[in-house]
């Protein structure tokens, strides 16, 4: 284990629901969406969290950008907890973990031009500086240029929507991304400029990111080090050419032998 | 089920007693002494006095209230001031011209809005189904009672088929009032089946657009098989719906059109009863009003419980 | 990246844009002669609507000094009817922009503010709404006595659940976007992500239905007034004029013709107005009713 | 000829007022013959499959042939078509969690098939849609017959509309992105019940996806769709493993899957510049050009049709250097 903490973690979180009333003279039951979870990013690290719809993505995602608060367990950023944090070092955790949605067309207010949107971080989380130069940068890096800033979302297509949305988490100069299922909602032909997109975001600004996604490969591409979920729990965590070649657990070899590619389509051994 | 059954009569009986409290606060607090209100503006403090201590109305309000609450449930709707007459009594024979005047307003609003609203949905790029859309906009606009009186005015005092106001009972002649009721019925329901159409129309287009729709033609049903096997009962859930909320509606129209042709229903009591300012026969008779609208809708909740598997199995 | 990232995406030709535009011209053109109208007659009336003049009783339409004709003691129709407009707008825009304030308060809070929150507007609105709104001005008639204020409390107390239940489920669909996700991640309190984003992404709807409810409401102010329970003289409305021409005249008379054009005419025009909006500001809904 | 066609499609148009979705589209799917068309959203590869099968959304017209079983489906009224629908030609769509009638037992709507087509009793019906869900590997199918959609998993309530498909031997289904909203580890069961069900019963499959492999795993031929026209088209081995067309190799390139990206997050993918073009603004001549490596002023001014190449290209891929996809 490295000296230095990881910059995002959580330890032993676990998170449950109540299912809705059935019967009438029976107590509401609980479910455990995620059951005694540890998960952690280091810095410059890009980490994988794959699994199925319902295997408690969505909630762990939530309970890691401190939008829910964990009923057991506890979430780290730089090695402090960030539901017992002063002021001061919360404003500091909200401005270090930004986050990408899966949807670019609902991830920005139809009603609100790009160049608004892009300031809104900036201005709730009360950031000074020069942020016309910041504007400027941040759409550098995500490849597009400042004529977007006067136009509404309505004007773009899925993947410079996605990439403003991206730009927008970059604002304020985060050190953490948690991507949620970043490409799904794409075209193939845009998904892998995406892609390419986050993995040189990861290199060239030191940024680390959390992807989730369902799909195994996607992971691979992008992360150093993926974790498996299934049914609330981590299954298994490793890098995903061990995942792919040794999976140990067995959902982590459903998920392995459900991938197809179109090499093992052409000679006929897919299905 | 169960479950569901059980919540939906939780919130009548809610809803019954929240709408209870809520006249009953409107009408004692809202025109203030009560005793002063009926006796006018001329009143001595004395009769006002004297009147309150009669009725009970210096008691504490809660007292009142559930005084007027044991009585309603007892079907004791109170008495008149000025006649003493029992209202109950009043209320009975006034209903046998409301109810059957509203509900066959419903029937045929439904027997025009359905058919009505199902083609024009299933026509709606073609010049019909916009027509019918037309008209169902224009009878919206149109006032029931200004529907009325054209209706008489052609039917009554044109032609001289049927009688443009007045009522004979039931019992002395049965088909006379019949044909007292028939303009009154059909005014409602044209204005009732005219935005009720509206409502079919976009269920139906809603439910035509439904993916299980597109199945269904896909394994081999005609349009028109898709549309009346699987898309009108379908559709029924959200009509249903709207129906329920429409008898609230429906329950105003019916004032007017009692007016219209001068039937002596409920609601011709309770405007007279405003007029001569007897609070405490419009307090019960306006709450017999919402139990039965309220009643209505539970029955519409509880058929749609019946008619969606998605309810009737899982809660 | 590409340097064409940044082109934006053409605006699609919108389709049979003709048909729509019309619904929406002859709802504009109707509304403004309404308001028009009305708001004349604050400045010029032909004739003072409330004075009899019985020698000229019953003056058909087209009579020399009166444009509509008389009513049966000798008033103007066509000024009656020009005041009668001033007391459908304002009775129909009061009830229904009071139900929009309230109701989109009461909306957006419903949908925002958790399960309790919601389950008590959206309850409450269910209960109101099945207690008959011509009910509700009838017990007001009875208590506090009818007139212009009493009809447009009877009217908003009736719209503003139907308004809350609209409202809500706009918010909710609105709040269920992912940029409220982020705007809650970059700490924008409640009640500025209703502001800011809830609030701009439903006035669409807003419009529309405050259109809609204003038809409604002159609707139900002709209904009350015809009653007997809405506004009184000297206030002058559509349904009061039926009601006294039907009194006064009888039925055939071509004086229950005016008012009740009139009121077919204005309700007609706001409700393709509201229909035409509702093409343009909200095309999710357009699709659904239309 | 010697094996007859399940379905041709020729000179297919399909559109809305003056838009095209689908601009010239011609192909062929011999009896029990298993064709891909592939595209991305707004290729028009959705509006093809609904052309076919005579459900194309009011407004929309079809211009064309489409030959099946040896009339023009595009010329038959409602009703003579309706008598094919599910008998002779059928079709999975992509959502089954919408697909089937919320108000009515799954086991209902799978005999209610059999009974309009084959001619049987509503109980002897009822008794081959209980057969059907056993062969569609559908736990306790009795009990599951009984159970309304809501009330069954996603990828089972798939595998009831692959019933209802196949309930009558079609010689064609339509398979509409069939795994696309369903789980990962149950994409691969539905695919292999697909396949091995329609070989069963001797169907020709034409399968209409995003999904290159998904393609490379079920079929024999592929076209590849772009901007409402077949950019190429051929056997599966051979425009997979040596494309013509830049959009294909690019595709093909592009798939974040283990045929082009090593596992130790080392390499880089290919990605295809710019975005799919709308409808309302396609690009003169190859509406591929603002996007394709190898552009001249001829792809700007004219568009090219398919050649012996198989591809619709002025400039199409040398087979020399072969696709990273069959390195």
């Amino acid at each position: 284990m490295s000296p230095v903490p990881p910059v995002l973690a959580m330890e032993q979180v676990t998170q449950a629901y109540s299912h809705p009333r059935t019967a009438l003279f029976r107590a509401p039951g609980t479910f455990t969406v995620l059951d005694c979870i540890d998960f952690h990013v280091h810095a410059g690290e890009a980490v994988g969290l794959v699994g199925e719809s319902g295997a408690g993505k969505t909630t762990l995602t939530r309970i890691l950008t401190g939008m829910e608060k964990p009923q057991s367990g506890r979430v780290l950023f730089e090695g402090a907890d960030i539901w017992q944090a002063g002021p001061a070092e919360r404003a500091r955790f909200r401005r270090s973990v930004q986050m990408v949605l899966q949807n670019p067309r609902s991830s920005l207010d139809p009603r609100m031009k790009i160049g608004t949107a892009l300031l809104e971080p900036m201005r709730s989380l009360r950031i000074d500086g020069n942020h016309l130069d910041r504007l400027t940068e941040v759409l550098g890096q995500v490849g597009l240029d400042t004529s977007a800033l006067e136009r509404f979302p309505h004007e773009f297509s899925g993947g410079q929507l996605q990439r403003i949305a991206i730009a927008r988490a970059l604002m304020p100069n985060p050190r953490v991304l948690v991507a949620d299922e970043p490409v799904s909602a794409l075209d193939v032909s845009i998904q892998a400029q995406v892609l390419n997109l986050l993995k040189d975001l990861v290199r060239d600004l030191g940024l680390s990111l959390v992807f989730i996604a369902h799909d195994l490969s996607v992971v691979a591409y992008t992360t150093h080090r993926a974790s498996v979920i299934a049914g609330g729990r981590i299954v298994e965590t490793g890098p995903p050419v061990e995942l792919f070649t040794r999976p140990k657990a067995p959902q982590t070899q459903n998920l392995v032998s459900a991938v197809l590619t179109v090499n093992s389509g052409l000679s006929g051994n897919a299905l | 089920m169960p479950v569901y059954i059980a919540r939906k009569l939780a919130f009548f009986l809610l809803a019954v007693f929240a709408a209870s409290v809520l006249i009953f606060l409107l009408i004692r607090g809202a025109g203030g002494n009560v005793a002063a209100v009926i006796l006018g503006k001329d009143a001595t403090a004395e009769a006002i006095n004297a009147l309150s201590r009669q009725y009970g109305l210096d008691r504490p309000l809660p007292v009142q209230y559930f005084d007027w609450i044991g009585n309603l449930f007892r079907g004791d709707l109170g008495r008149s001031f000025r006649t003493n007459e029992p209202v109950t009594d009043l209320v009975v024979s006034r209903l046998s011209i409301s109810i059957p005047l509203c509900l066959s307003g419903l029937v045929l609003g439904l027997l025009i809005a359905i058919p009505a609203g199902t083609y024009s949905a299933l026509n709606s790029d073609k010049p019909v189904g916009a027509l019918i859309a037309l008209l169902s906009q224009v009878g919206i606009a149109v006032p029931v009672f200004w529907a009325g009186i054209l209706l008489s005015l052609l039917f009554g005092v044109r032609l001289g088929w049927l009688p443009t106001g007045g009522w004979t009972n039931w019992d002395s002649n049965f088909w006379g009032a019949v044909r007292s009721l028939v303009l009154p019925v059909i005014s409602l329901g044209l204005i009732l089946g005219a935005s009720l159409t509206r409502y079919v129309r976009s269920a139906v287009l809603d439910v035509m657009n439904q993916d299980y729709v597109r199945t269904a033609r896909a394994t081999g049903m005609t349009r028109m098989q898709a549309l009346l096997r699987v898309g009108l009962r379908n559709a029924a859930l959200p009509i249903a719906t709207v129906v329920g909320l429409q008898i609230a509606e429906l329950i105003g129209g019916t004032v007017i059109i009692e007016t219209v042709f001068s039937l002596p229903g409920l609601s011709r009591m309770i405007l007279a009863n405003v007029a001569a300012r007897e609070v405490i026969v419009v307090q019960s008779t306006v709450m017999l009003i919402i139990v039965f609208v309220m009643l209505v809708n539970l029955i519409v909740d509880l058929l749609y419980g019946v008619l969606d598997p998605r309810v009737r199995l899982t809660r | 990246m590409s340097a064409a990232a940044t082109t934006p995406v053409p605006a699609r030709p919108k389709k049979r844009r003709g048909r729509r535009n019309l619904t929406l011209t002859i709802g504009l053109v109707v509304t403004i002669a309404f308001i028009a109208m009305a708001a004349v007659s604050f400045f010029y009336l032909p004739h003072n609507p409330n004075v009899p003049r019985i020698p000229d009783r019953l003056l058909p339409a087209g009579s020399p000094r009166y444009l509509l004709g008389t009513d049966a003691l000798g008033r103007d129709i066509f000024s009656q009817l020009m005041v009668g407009a001033r007391t459908s707008l304002m009775v129909g825009a009061g009830g229904a922009l009071i139900a929009l304030v309230i109701g989109t308060i009461a909306g957006l809070s419903a949908a925002a503010f958790g399960r309790i929150a919601d389950e008590t507007i959206s309850r409450s609105a269910d209960i109101m709404l099945s207690i008959p709104g011509m009910v509700t001005a009838l017990v007001l008639a009875a208590t506090i006595g009818s007139g212009t204020l009493t009809t447009i409390l009877a009217l908003s107390a009736f719209f503003t659940p139907s308004f809350t239940r609209v409202i809500r489920s706009a918010a909710l669909s609105v709040l269920q976007e992912d940029f409220i996700t982020a705007a809650r991640l970059y700490a924008r309190p409640t009640w500025f992500i209703l502001l800011r984003h809830v609030l701009p992404n439903v006035a669409g709807v807003m419009i529309v239905q405050f259109t809609l409810y204003f038809a409604a409401g002159i609707l139900t102010e002709a209904g009350l007034s015809y009653l007997g329970v809405g506004v009184t003289r000297p206030s002058i409305s559509w349904g009061m004029m039926l009601n006294e021409a039907q009194q006064q005249v009888g039925i055939s008379s071509p004086l229950a013709m005016w008012p009740g054009l009139s009121i077919v005419i204005v309700v007609l025009g706001l409700n393709l107005l509201g229909d035409g909006l509702r093409d343009v500001l909200d095309p999710k809904l357009a699709r659904r009713t239309s | 000829m010697s094996v007859p066609n399940a379905i041709e499609v020729v000179d297919l148009v399909v559109g809305v007022d003056e838009l095209s979705a689908v601009r010239g589209v011609s192909f062929a799917v011999p009896a029990r013959g298993r064709m891909g068309l592939v595209g991305e959203s707004g290729s028009g590869k959705s509006m093809t499959a609904m052309a076919l099968m005579g459900l194309l959304p009011p407004g929309w017209q079809a211009r064309g042939r489409v030959l099946h079983d040896g009339v023009d489906l595009l010329t038959l009224s409602d009703k003579a078509l309706s008598s094919r629908r599910g008998r002779t030609i059928s079709m999975v769509f992509q959502d089954p969690m919408s697909s089937l009638n919320p108000v009515r037992r799954v086991g209902d709507q799978i005999a209610d098939v059999i009974h309009r087509h084959m001619g049987v009793t509503r109980r002897a019906a009822h008794a081959q849609a209980i057969d059907l869900m056993t062969q569609m590997n559908l736990p306790r199918p009795e009990q599951l017959a009984r159970a309304f959609p809501h009330q069954i998993s996603g990828g089972q309530k798939q595998r009831i509309m692959i019933a209802m498909a196949l309930a009558c031997y079609p010689q064609l289904i339509i398979a509409d992105e069939p795994t696309t909203a369903l789980d990962v580890t149950v994409q691969k069961q539905v695919l292999r019940l697909l396949n091995a069900a329609t070989r069963e019963r001797n169907s020709a499959l034409l399968m209409i996806t995003h999904d290159l492999p998904v393609i490379a795993a079920m079929c024999d031929t592929v076209a590849v769709m772009y901007a409402g026209r077949i950019v190429e088209h051929g056997p599966v081995q051979k425009v997979f493993r040596t494309p013509r067309h830049h959009y294909t190799r690019g595709l093909l390139d592009s798939q974040p899957t283990m045929d082009n990206i090593a596992l130790d997050g080392s390499s880089r993918l290919h990605s295809i510049p710019g975005m799919v073009p709308p409808l309302h603004a396609l690009p003169s001549g190859c509406a591929f050009h603002p996007r394709c490596p190898a552009a001249t002023d001829r792809c700007r001014t004219s568009m090219p049709e398919i050649d012996a190449t198989g591809a619709a290209c002025w400039h199409p891929v040398p087979v020399a250097a072969p696709a990273e996809a069959a390195s």
